[in-house]
């Protein structure tokens, strides 16, 4: 056990104060109003930033386009960015399955890819979920037909965050529907600048703005092909496993974070200091609201929630950090009254509307990468062992979504 | 407070109010559907809809047929209330009509009276007293052009030819700041029956709303059951799994025992005022969280979809915390329940002989 | 809508006082003392006492054993014994199962309960669930076996609660191992006082005492038997209804409670009210705990509980008044502190241990008359109507509960 | 606190704390064995493993050698707790090892700390300072001889050859109130020092309650998941219906975090006091949820059995709620985190600039 601050040697804290000389020159109140108009998750003129300096892929070589950073300096600079609140959410797709492609891929295609990542100039977008298929993404019916030495594809990805601004989308496919379920599947490293491909935009309440992609006799060469043809699913598992990860990793001497989780919990940690702010701010009368035995409870409640979750280590972090901060988010708009739901961004929002925000964004974070459900199913299975319910669909596809397979392009979901 | 008192439980709506409830849910079925919300953002106000409504009555039906209502009770407010939250309308009709009674019970000037329950002019009602601050966020006010305020011991009219610019927020409700010290005032009444009569105002409002979060609530719900109902995961419909379909059952619950609540609430603070104070604050805090929990869940169970703008269960969990939040912090409302009640109930626990026999 | 008093006539008001006259001489703290140490929800003194006046069946007519009284009438004395806390479970089963036994039962066998039920002489408890069958009633696979004019009958049955002190269990068999599971049951009333019957009993740390009860070749006359053979579910029925009853009694001008769950709800009224009688209790500075607003928050909440409770309906109010007893009462034990751990009756308990009661008997609350995971899943189908999921055991005995229904007399179920 | 700092977050066991854990795991094992629990019952006391436990140092591990210790850490000790509330182990042990250390912080006298060390008596804590009420249920007390307690700022021993009577009580503890005021009592020392000592102890006193509550939840788990994996209804194992499956995962989701906050908050305690003061009320009000959810929910998993007197969980269940209020009531510790926390956050949000120079 050991909670000790990390002693810098004077090379990395002078990293430290490049990071930070970089963040105050770019990560800019402007960037922050972009990303509050567009909720991309992704600001270009950051991200290229970042290319020039090696630092999209910060533990990569010099020589791959890399910054060749230690662990330390990696983790200074992902706390830096974190602190100054880079919108990132294109960046971590892009870093989450590089190397997927780089192990599966056509070596030139991945060549080109790699360079291009690290650059900046190329990101990667997730193509996992369907309209129909939600969490289930083994029951991917997006079909890929082999003419010769190129696929088409046809179908339509949900969910694609980010999509508007990559130029691959890390796609699963079907390509044999009488196989198993989890069998007929193959994945592509499908670039999205080619003719049948349209993005259409889907905003979330949270303030983010992600995708639907239709994919219409799309062709693309067989060297954006992962993997074996129907291995899909054990090329998928390497991306997915990371972002399920079981277990976690607790090994010493590790600073990094435990919960899966914890990128939500920053949000909460935001939202808690918003409401201390306000709670220690005076009244005319010189009263303050945390002098308050109730308000002191309230806001100990949430921030108990915010230290447990970052103690629970791995899928179980995820969904304690999921639930606390959708509990917390809504405990503080109660706690600070009106003066939370003023919209953020709005000049009389307390604490720019942190916590109108984190409410808002918290809903999010209890479905992406996996709903919570899923997670639950997962620890009941996995950590403590118990039976897995026999659904009809597990091993195959159920015979409605094989007749809609035949449907392609289905208009924007309309949800009930 | 005596536990085993033999009074009635009658939760039951007579004809004439569950032909009230009908008319309304037809109304705002018809005229108030999920485009005509999302058509009135972000501000919170159909003034088409508002007029409708106004010929309808809504706001002056609780007044005596001799200033132009139609006599009807708190409890039949209630009934529009939950019928307008099911529909997220786009009307100030909680705060007109909150306002409407309270300007007749102090004997307003029938100019005043008379405006109000036409919904010419609309008016609202201030969170707070106006010695917690003058500058308040007043719910209602951003299409208001007269909000009703108590200012030490003086129930006053605060007045605007023009509402305040509107302050965008998450409940997408009307929402602006008054000052309430400054502008055009008009002293309505002074002395303990004007404080009486703001305060009532203020516990109407807290069930009127809570109302409307119960229907809120219950739309909610039905959205979740019905894509529940349909929607297949692993070869089988998702409400037939428990991870599913128990969080929809607890909602259910909530909605029922958050209505009734409520009704038993404005039953005692219309017919034995001062007996169950405590029933106020604890239903509109149940209905709050009932709503938060509710909404909550109601867009989770329909996964990604639920989160997006284009699903109108996002429409109801904006509100749901958006509205219950307007009047301050409920959470204190459970403090107050629990203060209250320490008056009612007996400093010691009676043996239990002694109270067979007493 | 209507919670006004009911106003009393003269004769109304002497009624109420001749029942609070009979429960300051009959329900005596003797009579606590003695439920305190066993736990058996019975007390045949007063439960004859009643019988004498006709008020164990108080709404029958007096030449049928009863009172003849009005629902106002019956509600009073309902109410009166509540405040008396006059232990009833025995009571309870009996009048739950009688009118079943009436209407299904052979008409000389039903002219003699019937008359030593009103007197008190015969009390009725349940004989519904088995060992491994838990919340599955119709999986019952105690058999009854058809010899002539009578029944032999093997198997156990658990939570027989009152069994010692029952004359009858209403009890549920297995007559045909081959038809569909709902199909193959036959019920008797079953006399308890009979050779192979044997019951053993088993405390709940709520304090209470229930059985198991074993047969083991009991023989009784056909006249026992209620319905048709093979007829037995469409006969329990009934009272399982009124246990599970939907929709709930929200009539107009009704005094009855309208939530089932309401009779556990009683108990949280009680630590409650301990809870404010000590929150109001003056410290030798003379400060209260109630004027602490972190204690009138936490007293309100439960407060809330309980008031939410009681306005919910039917098998809805079961639910919720289970989880704010079980939520409540463990609340009020921490707010109270180390005082509330004092046990139950020992003299420094605090109100007499009601708070330490209330967490423990509040867990049984959500298991017995139907676990309230099997209420959810009646109003989720049933409220709701949402899907019912298609359980392999649905319709038939699993192959595994068949072959073990060769088993008699199991030993006492060790759980885990 | 600067919520961007890089620190370890290394909760790992070293291998010398391994060796630790599964030795006294294997010892609680073999040696407290639910029979062993219930015939401790009511009193919660087993003077035969006192004596075990004793001659196996502890009590006195977390002594420097130079007076008979093994000179283990706090963290060591949690270790021990953790196994002591796994088994239900009928034992004074937490009361013992944190009194031996606050003696010895306090450099009392030589015979003091032996008898501590050795368990030849027992010593408890008191669970509030004597200004708060001289007459105190403590925890240990009915098979204490001596008490430590704080009175103003004087540390003191409050001696009895005989210990008062047991007080009967739901978690199975061995409960008697200790008059502080009275009696042999022995002062030890007095001032600033003295009180920092008293706190120091309570604080380890919540910290090794909460790993033992940690431990407890874990084995009530592990009953209901066990019993869930075989247990059929409808003709599928409980254990897969996400109506049980769901309220389990969420108990390992508790017990993860508990144990890990409860580790994290007896680091900083022993190593940077002082920074984080606020981690040892969370983690203490933590523990004390996710035990009595946890055994709530694992008595319950096993329907009417686990109602039952003879069912284990029933012995979970009891003792959650019994341990984790001995020392007051564990809400008040989420508000003293609440309190604490606010001297160590910012009085303004920092706009995310100035804080990525600062």
């Amino acid at each position: 056990m050991d909670f000790s601050r990390v002693e810098l040697d004077e090379d990395q804290q002078r990293f430290l104060e490049e990071v930070r000389a970089f963040t105050a020159e770019h990560v800019t109140e402007e960037v922050h109003e972009h990303e509050r108009q567009t909720g991309s998750g992704f600001n270009l003129g950051v991200h290229l930033e970042l290319g020039k300096r090696g630092w999209v892929m910060p533990e990569w070589p010099v020589e791959k386009g890399g910054a060749g950073l230690d662990p330390v300096r990696a983790k200074l600079l992902d706390l830096e960015l974190h602190r100054a609140r880079l919108p990132d959410v294109t960046m971590g797709t892009t870093r989450l399955t590089i190397g997927t492609v780089e192990k599966f891929g056509d070596p030139i295609m991945v060549a080109e890819v790699v360079k291009q990542v690290a650059e900046g100039t190329a990101r990667i977008c997730l193509g996992y979920s369907e309209t129909e298929s939600g969490s289930d993404i083994a029951g991917a019916k997006t079909r890929a037909v082999q003419d010769g030495d190129e696929w088409v594809i046809n179908g339509q990805k949900i969910w694609t965050t980010g999509a508007q601004q990559c130029q691959y989308a890390f796609l699963i496919t079907r390509t044999d529907f009488d196989l198993p379920k989890h069998k007929g599947l193959t994945m592509f490293l499908l670039p999205l600048e080619v003719p049948g491909v349209e993005i259409q935009p889907i905003h979330t309440y949270g303030g983010e703005r992600t995708n639907v992609v239709y994919f219409s006799d799309v062709r693309i060469s067989d060297r954006y092909r992962l993997g074996g043809v129907n291995d899909g699913w054990s090329v998928l598992r390497g991306p997915l496993d990371d972002e399920h990860s079981i277990g976690g990793p607790e090994a010493e001497r590790s600073f990094q974070d435990i919960s899966i989780g914890s990128m939500f919990v920053h949000q909460l940690e935001r939202a808690l200091d918003a409401a201390y702010a306000w709670a220690k701010t005076p009244a005319p009368d010189g009263s303050r609201p945390i002098d308050d035995p109730l308000v002191q409870y309230r806001l100990g409640a949430v921030a108990l929630r915010l230290e447990a979750s970052i103690s629970t280590p791995g899928p179980l972090g995820r969904v304690k950090g999921s639930e606390s901060l959708v509990l917390g988010g809504a405990e503080l708009v109660d706690l600070v009254g009106p003066l939370a739901l003023i919209s953020e961004g709005h000049p009389d929002a307390h604490a720019g509307g942190e916590i109108d925000y984190s409410h808002r964004f918290a809903q999010g974070t209890a479905t992406y990468g996996g709903t919570v459900e899923v997670f639950r199913n997962i620890i009941a299975q996995h950590v403590l062992g118990l039976p897995r319910a026999n659904y009809p669909g597990h091993k195959v596809l159920s015979q409605k979504r094989r007749e809609s397979s035949a449907a392609v392009a289905s208009p924007v979901p309309q949800p009930a | 407070m005596d536990r085993f008192e033999l009074r009635y439980q009658d939760y039951s709506l007579s004809e004439d109010q569950q032909t009230v409830r009908d008319a309304f849910r037809d109304f705002f079925t018809s005229e108030s559907p999920s485009s005509r919300v999302r058509a009135a953002e972000p501000t919170g106000f159909d003034e088409r809809l508002w007029r409708q409504l106004s010929e309808m009555g809504a706001a002056s039906m609780s007044l005596p047929e001799a200033v132009g209502g139609d006599d009807a009770t708190l409890l039949d407010l209630l009934l529009v209330a939950e019928e307008l939250g099911r529909a997220l309308a786009p009307v100030p009709c909680i705060e007109q009509a909150v306002s409407a009674r309270a300007l007749h019970a102090i004997g307003a000037p029938s100019d005043l009276l008379a405006a109000a329950a036409d919904g010419s002019s609309v008016c609202a009602l201030a969170p707070e007293p106006v010695g917690r601050g003058a500058r308040q966020l007043v719910p209602g006010g951003a299409v208001a052009q007269n909000v009703l305020a108590l200012d030490g011991d003086a129930l006053v009219l605060v007045h605007s030819d023009e509402p305040p610019a509107h302050v965008p927020n998450q409940g997408r409700t009307p929402l602006a700041w008054w000052d309430l010290a400054g502008g055009q005032r008009r002293e309505l009444a002074r002395g303990a029956h004007a404080v009486e009569v703001y305060e009532r105002a203020q516990a109407e409002w807290k069930l009127l709303m809570a109302s409307a979060l119960v229907g809120l609530t219950e739309q909610a719900l039905h959205i979740a059951v019905e894509f529940a109902k349909t929607r297949e995961t692993m070869g089988v419909v998702i409400g037939s799994l428990q991870g599913v379909a128990f969080p929809l059952a607890d909602i259910a619950i909530g909605i029922a025992g958050a209505r009734n609540l409520t009704r038993r609430a404005a039953w005692y603070l219309e017919n034995e005022p001062g007996v169950r104070p405590d029933l106020v604050p604890a239903a509109y805090a149940y209905a709050a969280q009932v709503a938060t929990h509710g909404a909550t869940t109601a867009q989770h169970t329909q996964g990604g979809l639920g989160f997006t703008t284009e699903a109108d269960a996002s429409l109801y969990f904006l509100r749901a915390k958006g509205w219950s939040v307007l009047f301050g912090d409920p959470v204190k409302d459970i403090a107050a329940a629990g203060r209250l009640l320490a008056d009612e109930l007996p400093s010691q626990t009676a043996p239990v002989l002694a109270a067979a026999t007493g």
